[in-house]
C-alpha cells in the first residue's frame, strides 16, 4: 500500500545548473522502497502544475543507527515540476506518493550485475547497487553523459566497489560518444558461459540500444522504461509500453504497475 | 448528518462517484480507498470487445488540466465481469457500468450482458468519449442519436441507465431533453472537452491521436453552466462532474443542480481525496446547518440583481 | 527575419494583435506599449448607443483562467470615433473595430459609419459575446443568423471583416464556412466559453450576471483544436486566439492554423507582454531559421502514427 | 506611467496569524507613489493565481539619506494570492506593477483631515498621514477592527502626532462597536464653520456609512474603494463603481484609473 507523505525537504543539493539531488523527510516511503521504485512527486500548491510527477528513489536516507528517515531524488530539470523542484527550500513540504512500481529482480551470485546508465537514468542504481553489494554480486556500472561534469556520485559507487566504466558525448571523462559501445564490447569478451544480469535506464534510445544488444548477446536484461504518467496507480492507462506476449501478439502495458521495470526483449521499441 | 442522495432508483450512501476512465476498473484503488465508502464507482469505458487504445503517448498537461486520449484500452465486458466484477461485489463496491459501443447493437449487447451479471448497479451510456473514430461521441452530438441508444437500450434493461453528455455541443440541455425523453433515468455530464495542444518545437501534436479529451479544474465553470443549464431543462436528476478537486467544488455542482458528483482528474493528484471530500461536505453541512445533503441540490440562487442599464 | 503577415487585404507588421475588450479602447496603454509596435488593436465591442453594462462583481478568477460578464459596456459609436480614433491615429495604431448589435440592421448602421471614419483597418463582427440578452452569441450560434449579418455587413463596407466565432456550438467549422460563403475575409476564433462559478457559502453566482465568458490559458487547448478544424474548412485566414500567454502559445496557434492571433487575458497579466512576445517569437525564427513567420501558418504535422491496432 | 517591478522581498513582518506587512524593493514605484494609490502584484508563478491583485502602497521605504528604495504592502490573507504574499520570504521575487490609481488629495491647514479606516483599510493612510503631516494639517484617525490585536501602527501615527480614535466590534480597545459611531458624534460636536476633510478606507458597509454621514453633515469624504480588479489599468472594465453624474443620470467609472479614491457622495451604495 503506497504511503502520501507531506515530506518536507531536508536538503537541498545542486550538482550543476540542471542537477540536484532533494532529500526529503519520509520515513515509511524510505522503509519500504526497493530499488527501481519510484515515487510520484507534486511539486508547487494549486493547479499549476496539477499532476504529479514520477521519480526514481534516488537514496533512501538513514539515520545513525541506520533506520530509514527519508529518500533522496536526483533530479533534472526539463520543465515545471522538475524546476520547482530544483529550487525547492528547506522547510518546505511536498506530497510524495510512494513507493509505487515493480522492483528490479536482484540477482545473486554467482550471476554479475551489469547496470547501464544515461544522464538522470543513474537514480534507481544507487539503491539496487546497495542491494547488490549486501549479496556480495560483483557489479560493474556503464554510466554516460553529455560531459564530464554530468557524472555524478562517482565516489558512490566506487565506495560499493563498482567497477565504473564512463563515457562522455563530447569525451570530457571516459569513453568519447555513447555508453552502449562499451556494454558491446564487454559483451563479446564476456564468457557466454558466465551469468550476466542487465540493468538499463535512462533515454528511450538507449535502452532500445541496451535492451536490444542483450537480446543479441542472449543475455536477460531489465530495463526501467520512462513514460508520461498521469497517476503512477494503474488508473488512467496514460503510461503504456507496447510489449510483445508470447504467442507474437502486442498489447498496451501500464508501466506504472507492470513496469517500470520490464523485460527488455519483450518491448517493442518504435 | 445525511449523505444519501438518489439517482432514480439508485440509491447512493454519498454523492461522491469515482468518474469512469480515472479509477481503472476500482480494484486498483482497493488498497489506497476503501471502496465500500465511495458513493459509487464508475468503471473504465467497456466495449464487447478488448481493446488496445493508442499509442503513448497519451497524456499531456495542459493550464489547469490535462489533455487524454487514451483510446479505451479496456479488458472488454466479458473479461471485466470474469476478473473484476467478483473482486468489486467482494468489497461491496456500488458499480456503475461505463459502455461504449460503435452501433446501437453494440449498446444493446452490453446491456444486455450486463443486465444479467451480479453485482452492477447502473449503466453509464458513454456517447461523448471524443478519442475513437467511431460510434461514441457521433451519437452525443445528435439529438436522435442520442435518443437512439437511450431508447434502444431501455428497452434490454431494468437497470438505471445514465447517459453520458458530451460538452462538445452548441445546447447541451437538449441533449439532456433527449435522454429523458428516451427513458434515462439520470444524465452524467460532462465528458471532456475536445482539444489540442502542438509541441511548437517539432510541430507535431503532444499526443499520438493528435486530439484528445480536456479535463481537470481548467473546464469546471464550463461544465457548471451546463449543469445548471439541464437543470432547468429536465426533471431527471444530474450526475455532474468536470474539474472537481475539493469538496468546495462538489457542492458548486450540487448547488447547481447536481444530485450526486463524479470526481475523475483529481484522483491522479491526489488518490487520497475520498474522505477528504467527505470530511468537506460534513464540515459545509455541520457550518451551515443542513442536514441532508440532498437539500442543497439545485438551490443556486440566481435571483436578477438589476442587470443592464442605459445611463440618463 | 520577417514578422508581417496578412488578413486578406490587410496587411500587418507582426502577427500579435491585442484582444477585444482586453484592450480597451487603446489609448489607456499609450503609456505602457508603443501602440505603433502591435500587428493591430481589437477595441472593445462597440454598440451604436452607451453602454452602462453589468454591475459589479463583473469577473471572478477560475482555474488558469477567468470569467466575465462586462455586458458590453461602452462609448458607443460616435464617441469612439471623435473621442478616441483621433488619438490611435495619431500613434499609428492599426486599429480593428469591434461591432455589436442586437440586430442585422444594427450591424449595418455600424459598418457604414465606421467606412466613413479615417483610421479604421478592419471590422472585426462580434456575433458571438455570451454576456448580453439579445443579438450578439444568437447570431453567432445559428448558422443562418452567421451568414445574415457578415453577408449583411459585406454589402455596405470595403472594409476587411472578421466575423469573430464562439466556440459555444458543436462544429465551429461550419461555421467559418458560412462566414467564408457570405463573404468574410478572415474569421477570428475564439471568444469566450459560456461558463458559471457558484460562491457555495452564499449559493449566489460569483458575477452579476449569473454566467459569464471564460477566458484565459485554461481555454487554450480547445481554442487550438477549433483554429485547427477551421484551417482544415475554410481557404481564407483566421486570426487565432485563447489564453496566448507567451511566445509559444502564439507560435502554436499560428502552427495550427492561425495567420495572425489576439492576446487577451494576458494583457492584464502582464500589460509589458508586446515586446516579450515579438521578442520570443524572434528567437524561435532564428532557432529554427525561419526568414518568414507567415511560413509556419498550419504547419502542424498530424500525419498519422498507426493509430488504432487491436491486440492478437 | 507605471513600473512593473521585480521587485525583491526585503523582509516579511507577521503581525498576527492573519495579517503582515511584506517590504519589496522597487525604488522607482517608491519614488513615484502618492498617498492613495495602489499596486498590482501577482503572487505565484505560473497560472494559479492568474490574475495580479491589486494593494495599497502601505510604507514608502527609504535609505539613511532619505531616498526611496521600495515600498511595503499591509496584507490580510483572504484567499490564494494574500496567502502567497502572507507566507513570502525574503530572497523571492514578486511582480508588481505601479503606481497606479487617483491618489487622495490632500488638503492645507487649516483644514483638518479626519481619517476613518476599517480594518486591512487603515493601509493608505500611513503615506496620507506623512503627507499631512509635511503640510502641517491637523489629522485624526479613526480605526475600526475586530479586536485589540488587529489595531497596527498605532505608534507609528501617534508619532506623526495623528490624534487616534479607535474602535474594536468585541470592545477590547477603544470603544466597541463601529468605526463610523464616534465618526459621527465628532461631526455633530465639530462647528460647520471649521473645515474638515474626511478619508474613508474599509470595507463597504462601512464606506457607505462614512460617505453618507459626511455628506449628511455637509462634509466632504474621499472614499478609497475596493473593487475585484482584472488589470488595474482601466483595460478590462471589471472595477465599476455606479456614480451619479450631476444631472441624475447613473454611470459607471473604472475605479482603477478613475479611482480608487472617489468623491463619496457621487457613488451609488447598493
Ligand atoms: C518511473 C520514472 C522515474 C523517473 N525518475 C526520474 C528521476 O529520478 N529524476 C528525474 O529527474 N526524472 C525522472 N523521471 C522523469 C521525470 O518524471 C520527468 O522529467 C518529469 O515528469 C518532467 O516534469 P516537468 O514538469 O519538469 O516537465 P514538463 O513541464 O511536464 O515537460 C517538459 C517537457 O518534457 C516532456 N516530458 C515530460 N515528462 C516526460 C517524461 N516522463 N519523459 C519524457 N519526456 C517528458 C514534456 O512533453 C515536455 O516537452 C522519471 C520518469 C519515470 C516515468
Ligand atoms: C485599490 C485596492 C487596494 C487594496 N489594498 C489592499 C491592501 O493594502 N491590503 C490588503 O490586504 N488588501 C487590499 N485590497 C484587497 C485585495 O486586493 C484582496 O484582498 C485580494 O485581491 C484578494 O486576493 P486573494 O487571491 O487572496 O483572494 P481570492 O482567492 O481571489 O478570493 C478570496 C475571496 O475574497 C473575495 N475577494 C477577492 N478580491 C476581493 C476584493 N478586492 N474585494 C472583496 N472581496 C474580494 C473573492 O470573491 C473570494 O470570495 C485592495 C483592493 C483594492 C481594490
Ligand atoms: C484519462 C481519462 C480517461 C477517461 N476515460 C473515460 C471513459 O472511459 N469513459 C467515460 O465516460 N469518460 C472517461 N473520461 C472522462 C471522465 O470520466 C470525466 O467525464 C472527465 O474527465 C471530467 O471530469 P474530471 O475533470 O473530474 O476528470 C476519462 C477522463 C480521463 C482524464
Ligand atoms: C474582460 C473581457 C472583455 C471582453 N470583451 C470582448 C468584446 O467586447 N468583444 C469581443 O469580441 N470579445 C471580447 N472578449 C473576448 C476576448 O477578445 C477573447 O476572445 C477571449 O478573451 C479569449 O482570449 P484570451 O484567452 O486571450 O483572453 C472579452 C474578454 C474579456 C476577458
Ligand atoms: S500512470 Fe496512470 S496508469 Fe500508469
Ligand atoms: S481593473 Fe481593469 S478596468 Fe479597472
Amino acid at each position: 500500500m503506497p504511503i502520501d507523505a507531506a515530506a518536507e525537504v531536508i536538503a537541498n543539493h545542486p550538482l550543476s545548473t540542471d542537477y540536484n539531488v532533494l532529500a526529503l523527510a519520509a520515513p515509511a516511503i524510505a522503509a519500504a522502497a526497493a530499488p527501481g521504485q519510484f515515487v510520484m512527486v507534486k511539486a508547487g500548491a494549486g493547479h499549476d502544475p496539477l499532476l504529479r510527477r514520477p521519480f526514481s528513489v534516488f537514496e533512501v536516507l538513514r539515520d545513525e543507527r541506520g533506520a530509514p528517515t527519508g529518500i533522496s531524488l536526483l533530479n533534472k530539470r526539463i520543465g515545471v515540476s522538475t524546476d520547482l523542484i530544483y529550487k525547492a527550500q528547506p522547510g518546505e513540504r511536498i506530497a510524495c506518493l510512494g513507493p509505487l512500481g515493480r522492483p528490479f529482480t536482484v540477482v545473486d551470485s554467482p550471476t554479475e550485475a551489469w547496470m547501464v546508465a544515461g544522464g538522470v537514468g543513474l537514480a534507481p542504481f544507487a539503491t539496487l547497487a546497495e542491494a547488490l553489494r549486501a549479496r556480495g554480486v560483483r557489479s560493474t556500472l556503464f554510466y554516460g553523459a553529455r560531459r564530464a561534469q554530468e557524472l555524478f556520485h562517482l565516489d558512490f559507487f566506487r565506495g560499493l566497489g563498482v567497477e565504473l566504466v564512463l563515457t562522455t558525448e563530447d569525451g570530457s571523462l571516459g569513453e568519447r560518444g555513447r555508453v552502449v559501445t562499451p556494454l558491446e564490447r564487454r559483451l563479446a569478451a564476456q564468457s557466454a558461459a558466465a551469468p550476466v544480469m542487465i540493468y538499463a535506464c535512462g533515454p528511450e534510445g538507449m535502452l532500445a540500444a541496451a535492451a536490444t544488444t542483450a537480446a543479441r548477446f542472449d543475455r536477460p536484461c531489465q530495463v526501467s522504461v520512462e513514460r508520461i504518467m498521469g497517476c503512477g496507480l494503474g488508473g488512467c492507462y496514460s503510461c503504456v509500453v507496447r510489449m510483445r506476449n508470447g504467442h507474437g501478439g502486442l498489447h498496451h502495458v501500464r508501466s506504472c504497475i507492470a513496469g517500470p521495470v520490464l523485460p527488455g526483449n519483450q518491448i517493442v521499441w518504435d | 448528518m445525511d449523505l444519501s442522495v438518489r439517482i432514480g432508483s439508485l440509491a447512493l450512501k454519498n454523492p461522491i462517484i469515482a468518474a469512469s476512465g480515472c479509477f481503472g476498473y476500482g480494484v486498483e484503488y482497493a488498497d489506497v480507498v476503501d471502496l465500500e465508502s465511495l458513493g459509487g464507482i464508475a468503471v473504465k469505458g467497456l466495449f464487447l470487445a478488448e481493446r488496445e487504445g493508442h499509442p503513448a503517448p497519451r497524456i499531456v498537461e495542459t493550464p489547469a488540466g490535462m489533455l487524454n486520449a487514451i483510446g479505451l484500452q479496456g479488458i472488454g465486458v466479458r473479461r471485466f465481469i470474469h476478473e473484476k466484477l467478483p473482486e468489486l461485489r467482494a468489497r461491496k463496491a456500488i458499480v456503475i457500468v461505463n459502455i461504449c459501443g460503435t452501433t446501437v447493437d453494440e449498446y444493446v449487447e452490453l446491456a444486455r450482458i450486463l443486465s444479467d451479471a451480479e453485482g452492477v448497479a447502473a449503466l453509464e451510456l458513454n456517447i461523448s468519449c471524443p478519442n475513437i473514430k467511431e460510434g461514441g461521441i457521433t451519437f452525443g452530438c445528435s439529438l436522435r442519436g442520442t435518443f437512439d441508444v437511450v431508447s434502444a437500450v431501455r428497452k434490454v434493461t431494468g437497470l438505471p441507465i445514465l447517459p453520458k453528455l458530451t460538452p462538445n455541443v452548441t445546447d447541451v440541455a437538449s441533449f439532456a431533453r433527449a435522454a429523458e425523453e428516451a427513458g434515462a433515468d439520470a444524465v452524467s455530464l460532462v465528458n471532456t472537452f475536445l482539444a489540442m495542444v502542438i509541441d511548437v518545437e517539432t510541430r507535431r501534436p503532444k499526443i499520438s491521436n493528435v486530439v484528445g479529451g480536456l479535463s481537470g479544474p481548467a473546464i469546471r465553470p464550463i461544465a457548471v453552466r451546463m449543469v445548471y443549464e439541464c437543470r432547468q431543462a429536465v426533471k431527471i436528476p444530474i450526475v455532474g462532474m468536470g474539474g472537481i478537486a475539493n469538496a468546495r467544488d462538489a457542492l458548486e455542482f450540487m448547488i447547481a443542480g447536481a444530485a450526486a458528483v463524479q470526481v475523475g482528474t483529481a484522483n491522479f493528484v491526489d488518490p487520497f481525496i475520498w474522505p477528504k471530500l467527505f470530511g468537506g461536505i460534513r464540515d459545509y453541512m455541520q457550518r451551515h446547518q443542513i442536514a441532508r445533503i440532498a437539500d442543497i441540490v439545485g438551490t443556486v440562487d440566481t435571483r436578477a440583481r438589476d442587470n443592464e442599464w442605459i445611463s440618463s
